[in-house]
């Protein structure tokens, strides 16, 4: 298991349908987890932008590396949607997902 | 000119409103023409194209030449919003994987 | 201009040299362009098809626009000639019977 | 059955692989009989033509009307292919493919 991904792995327990945890294996039983990625070396992160403040919303492996995973760090992009802001990245370093380093 | 195969596509979802992760992919296209003989170039043709190809090379004209189109698709995992919040869904027919002569 | 769907087109099959009956048929074709909204007008199309043409309609070149094409066959029941003599077969995908852009 | 069209039946007991004969009702068991269509109004046949001479190949129904069986009587049009001339016909007449009446 040491030459897996290691991210982050959160899911918010509302309004969320389905998961990403079948992309790895989830470290611990917290809220927030480390998850061995299975098939990619790839995090993603998804946060929800409000009030300046972002809050987790999804944080995992992403199934595949070639999806625009192409920075080692968390830089986010964001959607504006469903009268939210959603911020989002894809990156590929040990736990690059825990934070945003930069705000898109 | 090479004739109908598979090739690498990129595209861009930033455009797509509902589609949160990922940002971009790789979904590819079919492209070249469709030129006989088929058998030994594109592996999936069917009947039709063969005898539409026939009309063709004898001078009758057609109001749509065979064309060189995905005709096997896989999935792609995805994370959406919908009005119910965010979905991780498998989205159908994402990514072409085979070209033929239609 | 009329969207992409099915057409009437009669194949001559004088020309093709081991089919013996018949020597005519309906076998039809896909004509008419890919525009959106796809879903009001065509009902066969896929993900890949309507990501192909956003990007077109952001300005984005296709070395391959969408095409209409036969996305259902029906098989059809031919006597032929071979080299064993003379042979009754269905052979496949003669018929276009459903179109959609792909 | 009195709607049905009538046609010849007839197989050759060589080199033929599959049958027509699903496309109607043979009636009789003579080598060669009448078959009652069930799907459509068209006859075919099919003829050897060998030395100005022609032999019967294959009678029977033909399972669509829009083949080009536009014509009441059998007007063959020839195919020469494996070294042999074949004459073949559509026809819309009762028993119309008995024998060719205008020859290709």
């Amino acid at each position: 298991l040491s030459w897996n991904r290691s991210c982050i792995f959160y899911e918010h327990p509302h309004n969320l349908q389905g998961s990403m945890r079948h992309r790895g294996h989830v470290l611990g039983g917290a809220e927030s987890s480390t998850i061995l990625c299975n098939s990619s070396q790839c995090c993603f992160g998804i946060w929800n932008q409000s009030h300046g403040r972002l809050q987790a919303v999804m944080q995992g492996c992403w199934g595949s590396d070639r999806d625009g995973c192409d920075s080692p760090a968390c830089k986010t992009s964001p959607i504006h949607t469903m009268g939210a802001i959603l911020q989002r990245c894809l990156c590929h370093s040990d736990l690059c997902n825990a934070n945003v380093s930069w705000l898109g | 000119q090479a004739c109908c195969r598979l090739q690498e596509l990129t595209v861009d979802l930033h455009y797509e409103k509902f589609i949160v992760v990922p940002t971009r992919y790789i979904a590819n296209n079919c492209e070249g023409p469709c030129r006989f003989p088929l058998s030994t170039r594109i592996p999936d043709y069917s009947s039709h194209t063969v005898l539409l190809m026939g009309m063709q090379e004898r001078g009758a004209p057609l109001r749509r030449s065979p064309c060189c189109v995905p005709v096997k698709y896989s999935d792609k995992e995805i994370i959406r919003i919908t009005t119910e919040g965010i979905q991780v869904t498998m989205f159908p027919n994402m990514v072409a994987e085979e070209c033929g002569c239609r």
